[in-house]
């Protein structure tokens, strides 16, 4: 008995030393709720793949906006208030991506929000900004984040649409007389997205898809894959991926020794993608931002002059290659320190200031509507391709 | 005369190319204390594992109350009432000595995962009996005072005596018990020979392989010395102590 | 059921009814329901680990199970959001019972492998099969749950109806545990031989509890398509699986307690640190997310080096010296 | 020689070893019998460092050894046989005698070893004829001797046998003990023999204890204890005859 | 270039030769410290991009040779598998199987972190040994690189039977991997002996990620995955059989490839793991794995 008494207090202890050491840590966890009421600031959220599976795409944007706010502040503020970023990791990760923009939203008060960088992490994303009533504008690419129109009211996106550069692709297949199209694609949200657009305009553009491939982002070879596309008697290949596999493509091809046109898709647009597939690359084709090219655009083209300072200041400070995905956080703090400057920080006011924002930004000439959240078309997009191992603008 | 409550006849296990158990016949009759003895590596616990269901006979047949059990699965033998112990003590070291002998209710218990979760009130009294029956069991070993502990907190010759509350629990007919005297003093040892004593009175009939012989002599009705997987001799413990083979089997020629 | 477990179920309830009026953050309110999921699937887990041994590293794949279900049936078919959890729970259970039946006569690491394998093909499946998942764009307008008439759309009222499910979840698995069922579980992790001489069908009770702890994470994937109201292959990968593992044995996993214990510490950790590099750049620190991953792994080993039975046990030593101490202190004292 | 005082030793729960004290000369051969489960191998294993000893002190030419790490012992000179051939099965016997000369391999080099390995061969002319045969094929007898072989290359001034006999023929084992004896002969070797053979391990031995749960009960010359009714006793308990006749 | 069913089926086994003897390579690196150890080595992952990361760094950034580089990234490799034994696996003085895993969890996620902050998240790529010229077997081509790849695997699994068959240190790695005991008996110290098992696989965890990285592309968030794949293959192959790693990769590899080839490159990978667990189901320790083994190693 005198044994049973003893457990029983042990136990009791037990759960105490437990549950004080939950509070302890709740109460610490939570105590830095009320450190950002700074109200002679503007609060910007900012969430980006900075770590994880995707963080190639969050990292350039986390630079650049960090770049931006600084400038910002440093030439004292917009309307003399500081910019104030809030930057949150999602790792990639939709759950992640759904805590950060709750709290974004609800413990620093912000009054819009930029990203997240990827496609699935945005969805996951977007119904939270919605229900708040807060201005999400995504640097992801898919156009599904946007549809229906009239339940996505809050919600606008910098990236060019896939479906214009697939109109960018077979626009120029339609010039060239090409008609048999193997698709290969990446088992990525990007790659799925394209696949969905490169099937569905197909018959539009007179295409006939014969071939539809896919590869893992971790595979090694796809010859496999290449050698059923060729046996498709394809007349192009289209590779839509944002991976570095799929650099491979390229490499594969020159071994199986096909000598047919290769389009790439705008996740190709990282320089590093052309190097590695070395001599493999040269004159594959492929829509993307002018960014890319900014050396061998033409200087009085409106964009030139604003993506010139951007990639020598981005350069300089990072010493990396300048990238479209971070071109997207250019233009969404651009955009959004032009609303804060006009309207102030009201979601509502910044929400309406957007829809009806037109300028010109590092992904294209912006025109948004009510009824176009992303202000983008197929000119946004010049066809590259890889010369001497740079993107070039592709001579007509 | 009395029933034959276990018969091996002409059992044989082989592991590849190593014969671990050879030709075996005993019969165990009913209500006896039957032990095996014999050298290391002889197969006795082989001849457990093998009327419990553990390891399939290569060859031969188990006879338990003349149906044929060779090659079933151990909880199917379970549930014909034979119980066990082993050699290294298998208790459940994180469960609570209680509910190491509930364990042996198992089979005397029908409740199943759906019931076991919603917990109606028949399984509720279901398990109320299966505690108050474990309790019995366990006063009946003497260890009625153990029954919040775990049982890996447990001195051997607790858990050992834990081990045949299990299987006292299950309400069998016959238990083999696997070297219960190993690990305990000699004070310990005289206890677990009144219980072995004290079962064997309930009606239950017990197997044992032992290597205390004073244990063995004192309690057994009937001993089989094996050596090399076979049975060398049967007999009382008299006979068995004076039989040349045996000696010779032990002590070396 | 013990003392000790109605206590600390009664402990639980009380700290979620009042939680939502201390924090009246939804932000936290919204951490602690995914708390909550991981909660309920690590349940389950610890049910299959630590009561009846036996490891499953493919847990993520019942999970989305769960969450393509719902997601599934109710955004493309409109089917009611409790049919289509039933529905998942019903093809989690014949799914674990179809993967339990040959992986279950496997042990240790051929185990582990065997449940990966499975975990990993249903993640491929998911991405390839477009037309009915989605693939990699996921399953979107999932409708949230309706509860007794209630829309459960904001996170206080999530909040209540995820932890009352893990409370729930909990009652039922404290309930098998105590059962003939459960100590048969336990006999089997403490020894599969004496439980088979005890008349336990070892080989049935691992499927079942392999089947039990599948509808576990199956329910918790099935909220998590209510909540988030998106789905997509991303959080249901093998990584997943390693990480409700990780949690179980962070907690320790021979109680259920510890389960609960590891899934809500792991899956705070994550807000933590950030809340932690927030701080620090409040003090003018400069302080990089990147360091957030060094961080984690490094108190994951720390934890995994110094409290090898689980973060409860390791309380309880804690507390066991201290009080040692403490009781020397005092005779010191007297004397 | 070798000398243990008052070792205590657990396995898990169980009290195993209760204040065991044994002293092997120089040159010896000592014996230790008793029966099953009575802490004979243990006693081994603890002196060979691979059982820890709770209690008691072990000296190994009057150096205490009690703690000392397994592979440190044997290159101290004390090697031992363990229980139930513990050779390694899926290599050669060439390769298992090479890796019982690491040690030799080590500090000598291969010349050294070599040599050892043909001084096994003269030894056991049967490891010679078998040596590129897995281990695991050889007969029981076959792996016994080169166990023994294994644990001489070492170059060990004590040797501890764990249950030579165990599961061979008499006559095998009657080969085993020869060779123990000319080894003895040859080199001076000191033997501490657990047998659970009392009566060909006690022909053998000069010395014996019997040992029984943990305790030794008798320390005799060998000749004396195969004569006394004790060791009987040891081993197939109290006699019955009486009682029942 | 002309095509034809057979010409396929051959590239078809270059391309899976070549995904094959990667995955062997890795799951080689688990056989090692399994056998020393029974524990499974999540970290091991890590290792391979360590060494394709640094061999990046050493070519293209110091402008090292090939071969140089090679050796300077497989020893800083070889030298993080010694440090990661000595500081987390060698204190632990309880080791359960589990709780050893979590370790190795804990310790990837680590050096996921450090190769993070030192590599920075992109990826890096560096040029292919030996050009991009592919050669022409029977109407199929295989890259100079595949080639590399399956004569370094070819190298290392003759350097290892040499290792562990014919030196001392080697048979005494593996006399402790048999028994334990008997290893300690007979002078080994086994605990060095789990040292040089974390250094070996270390090194060949390097060897591996810096043949892959001409052809993937390193990133430090790539260690998961090529881990778990090598996992599957030494566990199919049967742990702690080399030989049975070399032979279960390139199966894999092949069915991989083939299931990609003649059925659908969406389901090649779910294809070819659902024949592994197949072949686990029919033989429960493996390809080549003893039962026995698979018995005493448990959670």
């Amino acid at each position: 008995m005198m044994i049973n008494l003893r457990r029983q207090k042990e136990v009791r202890a037990v759960k105490r030393v437990l549950w004080c050491g939950f509070v302890l840590m709740f109460v610490f966890f939570f105590s830095t709720a009320t450190l950002y009421a700074d109200s002679k600031a503007y609060h910007v959220g900012c969430i980006f793949a900075i770590t994880g599976k995707a963080s190639w795409l969050g990292e350039p944007q986390k630079n650049t906006v960090e770049m931006l706010a600084q400038k910002i502040n440093e030439s004292g503020g917009i309307d003399g208030k500081k910019l104030v970023l809030h930057i949150e990791d999602t790792q990639g990760d939709n759950t992640r991506a759904v805590n950060a923009v709750k709290k974004l939203i609800k413990k620093f008060n912000v009054c819009a929000i930029l990203g997240p960088s990827r496609s699935g992490t945005s969805m996951a994303a977007i119904p939270v900004a919605q229900a708040a009533n807060i201005p999400l504008i995504s640097c992801a690419s898919a156009e599904i984040m946007l549809q229906p129109i009239e339940e996505r009211g809050w919600i606008f996106k910098l990236a060019q649409n896939d479906s214009d550069a697939v109109r960018k692709i077979y626009d120029h297949l339609v010039k060239r007389g090409l008609k048999k199209v193997g698709v290969i694609t990446g088992t990525t949200g990007f790659g799925a997205a394209g696949r969905d657009f490169l099937i569905k305009m197909a018959p539009e553009y007179g295409m006939e898809i014969v071939a539809d491939e896919t590869y893992a982002p971790g595979d090694t070879d796809m010859t496999a894959q290449l050698v059923k596309i060729r046996n498709s008697g394809a007349q192009v290949i289209v590779n839509w991926s944002i991976v570095p596999a799929q650099s491979i493509i390229p490499q594969n091809m020159k071994q199986l020794k096909m000598e047919i046109p290769l389009y790439q898709s705008h996740g190709f647009a990282n320089i590093k993608y052309a190097q590695a597939a070395g001599e493999a690359a040269e004159g594959l084709i492929f829509p993307a931002a002018r960014i890319m090219a900014v050396d061998t655009l033409p200087k009085r083209h409106p964009q030139y002059a604003l993506m010139a300072e951007y990639k020598s200041e981005y350069e300089s400070t990072y010493k990396d290659n300048v990238s479209t995905f971070g071109g997207h956080a250019y233009d969404g703090i651009h955009l959004l320190s032009g609303a804060l400057e006009k309207v102030g920080d009201d979601p509502a006011e910044i929400r309406n200031y957007i829809e009806n924002a037109r300028f010109v930004g590092t992904g294209g000439i912006f025109c948004f509507s009510p009824k176009d959240h992303c202000g983008l078309d197929k000119t946004a997009f010049e066809l590259l391709t890889v010369k001497n191992g740079k993107f070039v603008v592709l001579e007509p | 005369m009395t029933e034959i409550i276990l018969e091996l006849k002409k059992l044989r296990k082989n592991f590849g190319g190593v014969v671990a158990v050879d030709h075996m016949d005993l019969t165990v009759e009913s209500g006896s204390i039957t032990s095996m003895i014999g050298p290391n590596g002889a197969g006795k616990t082989t001849i457990f594992n093998l009327i419990t269901g553990f390891l399939k006979p290569s060859a031969g047949n188990i006879l338990y109350r003349n149906t044929d059990i060779s090659g079933m699965k151990p909880h199917v033998i379970a549930r014909k009432a034979i119980a066990r112990t082993f050699q290294n003590v298998q208790v459940f070291p994180q469960m609570t000595v209680l509910e190491n002998v509930m364990v042996g209710r198992h089979i005397r218990s029908k409740s199943g995962f759906i019931i076991s979760v919603l917990v109606p009130p028949f399984c509720r009294r279901e398990d109320k009996k299966n505690r108050t029956d474990a309790e019995k069991w366990l006063d009946y070993v003497g260890l009625g005072h153990e029954s919040d502990k775990t049982a890996g907190s447990l001195s051997l010759g607790n858990q050992r005596k834990l081990e045949i509350a299990r299987a006292l629990a299950m309400e069998p007919k016959i238990i083999l018990l696997d070297e219960p005297a190993s690990g305990l003093n000699a004070r310990e040892t005289v206890v677990m020979g009144r219980l072995i004593e004290k079962i064997r009175k309930m009606d239950i009939t017990v197997v044992l392989v032992e290597h205390d012989m004073e244990l063995v002599m004192d309690i057994s009705d009937q001993i089989g010395v094996i050596n090399f997987g076979r049975c060398i001799a049967t007999g009382n413990p008299a006979e068995i102590q004076s039989n040349p083979e045996v000696i010779a089997a032990y002590l070396g020629e | 059921m013990r003392h000790k477990d109605y206590m600390g179920l009664g402990i639980l309830l009380l700290v979620i009814i009042f939680l939502p009026f201390v924090i009246t953050n939804d932000y936290y309110l919204g951490v602690l329901v995914f708390t909550a999921l991981n909660c309920l699937t690590c349940i389950g887990l610890c049910l299959l680990m630590g009561y009846a041994g036996q490891i499953s590293l493919g847990h993520a794949a019942f999970y989305a199970l769960g969450a393509y279900a719902t997601g599934i049936l109710t955004a493309k078919l409109g089917w009611s959001s409790w049919m289509a959890m039933g529905t998942g729970v019903i093809i989690s259970a014949g799914v674990a019972f179809l993967v339990g039946v040959p992986s279950l006569r496997l042990k240790g690491h051929y185990l582990a492998m065997a449940t990966l394998g499975f975990g990993a093909i249903i993640h491929i499946v998911l991405i390839a099969a477009v037309n009915m998942t989605g693939g990699p764009s996921g399953v979107v307008g999932i409708p949230s749950l309706h509860f007794f008439g209630i829309e459960l759309n904001t996170d206080t009222r999530f909040f209540y109806f995820s932890w009352s499910t893990v409370i729930i979840g909990l009652l039922l698995a404290l309930n098998l545990i105590h059962s003939r069922v459960g100590r048969g579980l336990r006999a089997i992790h403490g020894s599969e031989d004496a439980a088979g001489s005890s008349g336990v069908n070892t080989s049935v009770y691992k499927i079942k509890v392999f089947m039990v702890s599948a509808v576990y994470a199956s329910v918790a994937g099935s909220l998590y398509a209510n909540y988030v109201n998106y789905i997509d292959p991303g959080p249901f990968d093998v990584m997943h699986s390693v990480l409700l593992l990780t949690m179980v044995a962070v907690g320790g996993m021979h109680t259920i307690w510890g389960a609960i214990t590891g899934a809500t510490v792991l899956s705070l950790l994550p807000e933590f640190l950030s809340s932690m590099s927030d701080y620090f750049e409040s003090l003018g620190l400069s302080y990089q997310p990147d360091y957030d991953t060094l961080i984690y792994g490094g108190i994951l080993l720390l934890m995994m080096l110094f409290l090898p039975e689980g973060l409860v046990d390791g309380m309880n030593s804690i507390r066991r010296i201290t009080s040692t101490m403490f009781i020397r202190a005092r005779k010191k004292l007297v004397f | 020689m070798l000398r243990l005082v008052n070792v205590n030793s657990y396995f898990n729960l169980v009290h195993v070893l209760k204040n065991l004290s044994l002293h092997v000369n120089k040159g010896e051969i000592v014996t230790l019998i008793g029966a099953n489960g009575a802490g004979k191998t243990t006693t081994l294993r603890s002196i060979s460092s691979l059982h820890p000893v709770k209690g008691g002190r072990i000296y190994f030419n009057d150096l205490d050894i009690t703690h000392l790490r397994t592979e440190k012992l044997v290159k101290m000179g004390i090697a031992q046989v363990p229980e139930g051939r513990q050779i390694f099965w899926p290599m050669t016997v060439r390769d298992n005698l090479e890796l019982g000369g690491y040690l030799t391999f080590k500090t000598d080099g291969k010349k050294a070893l070599r040599a050892g390995i043909d001084r096994m061969y003269e030894l056991f002319p049967i490891l010679r004829e078998r040596k590129r045969q897995y281990a695991g094929t050889l007969s029981g007898g076959e792996q016994q001797m080169l166990a023994i072989a294994m644990a001489l290359m070492a170059k060990p001034d004590l040797l501890l046998l764990d249950e030579p006999s165990m599961g061979l023929a008499p006559l095998i084992v009657k080969e085993i003990f020869r060779v123990i004896l000319e080894l003895r002969e040859q080199i001076g070797l000191t033997v501490l023999l657990v047998e659970q053979n009392a009566s060909s391990a006690l022909k053998i031995a000069d010395r014996g204890y019997v040992i029984e749960t943990g305790k030794i009960i008798i320390e005799a010359q060998a000749s004396a204890l195969l004569e006394n009714q004790e060791v009987k006793r040891a081993y197939l308990g109290r006699d019955k005859r009486k009682m029942w006749e | 270039m002309e095509s034809g069913g057979f010409t396929d089926f051959l590239q078809f086994i270059f391309m899976g030769l070549q995904r094959g003897c990667i995955y062997a390579l890795v799951a080689m690196g688990f056989n090692i410290i399994y056998s020393a150890t029974g524990v499974i080595n999540f970290a091991q992952g890590e290792f391979v991009v360590l060494g394709g990361l640094m061999m990046v760094t050493l070519t293209t950034g110091f402008g090292l040779s090939i071969v140089f580089a090679f050796l300077i990234s497989t020893l800083f490799v070889t030298i993080i598998g010694i440090l990661m034994e000595r500081c987390t696996i060698n204190p632990v003085k309880k080791p359960t199987v589990l709780r050893l895993i979590i370790i190795t969890i804990a310790v990837s996620i680590l050096l996921k972190g450090v190769a993070m902050i030192i590599w920075g998240k992109g990826s890096h790529y560096m040029r292919h040994f030996s050009g991009s010229d592919p050669f022409v077997i029977a109407g199929a081509t295989i890259l100079p690189q595949t080639l590399w790849i399956i004569g370094i695997l070819g190298v290392i699994v003759v350097a290892f039977v040499v290792f562990f068959n014919l030196t001392m240190t080697g048979k005494s790695m593996r006399a402790c991997a048999i028994n334990r005991d008997a290893a300690c008996l007979a002078g080994i110290n086994d605990r060095n002996m789990v040292m040089l098992s974390f250094a070996l696989s270390a090194g060949i965890g390097a060897v591996a990620g810096i043949i892959v990285t001409p052809i993937i592309q390193m990133d430090y968030a790539r260690g998961a995955l090529l881990g778990l794949k090598g996992f599957g293959v030494a566990v199919v192959g049967g742990l702690g059989n080399s030989l049975g790693a070399v032979i279960a990769g390139i199966l894999v590899g092949v069915l991989e490839a083939l299931s990609g080839g003649y059925i659908s490159s969406h389901y090649m990978d779910a294809i070819a793991l659902l024949i592994l667990l197949l072949v686990l189901f029919v033989r429960p320790s493996g390809l080549f794995g003893s039962s026995e083994a698979s018995r005493l190693k448990e959670f």
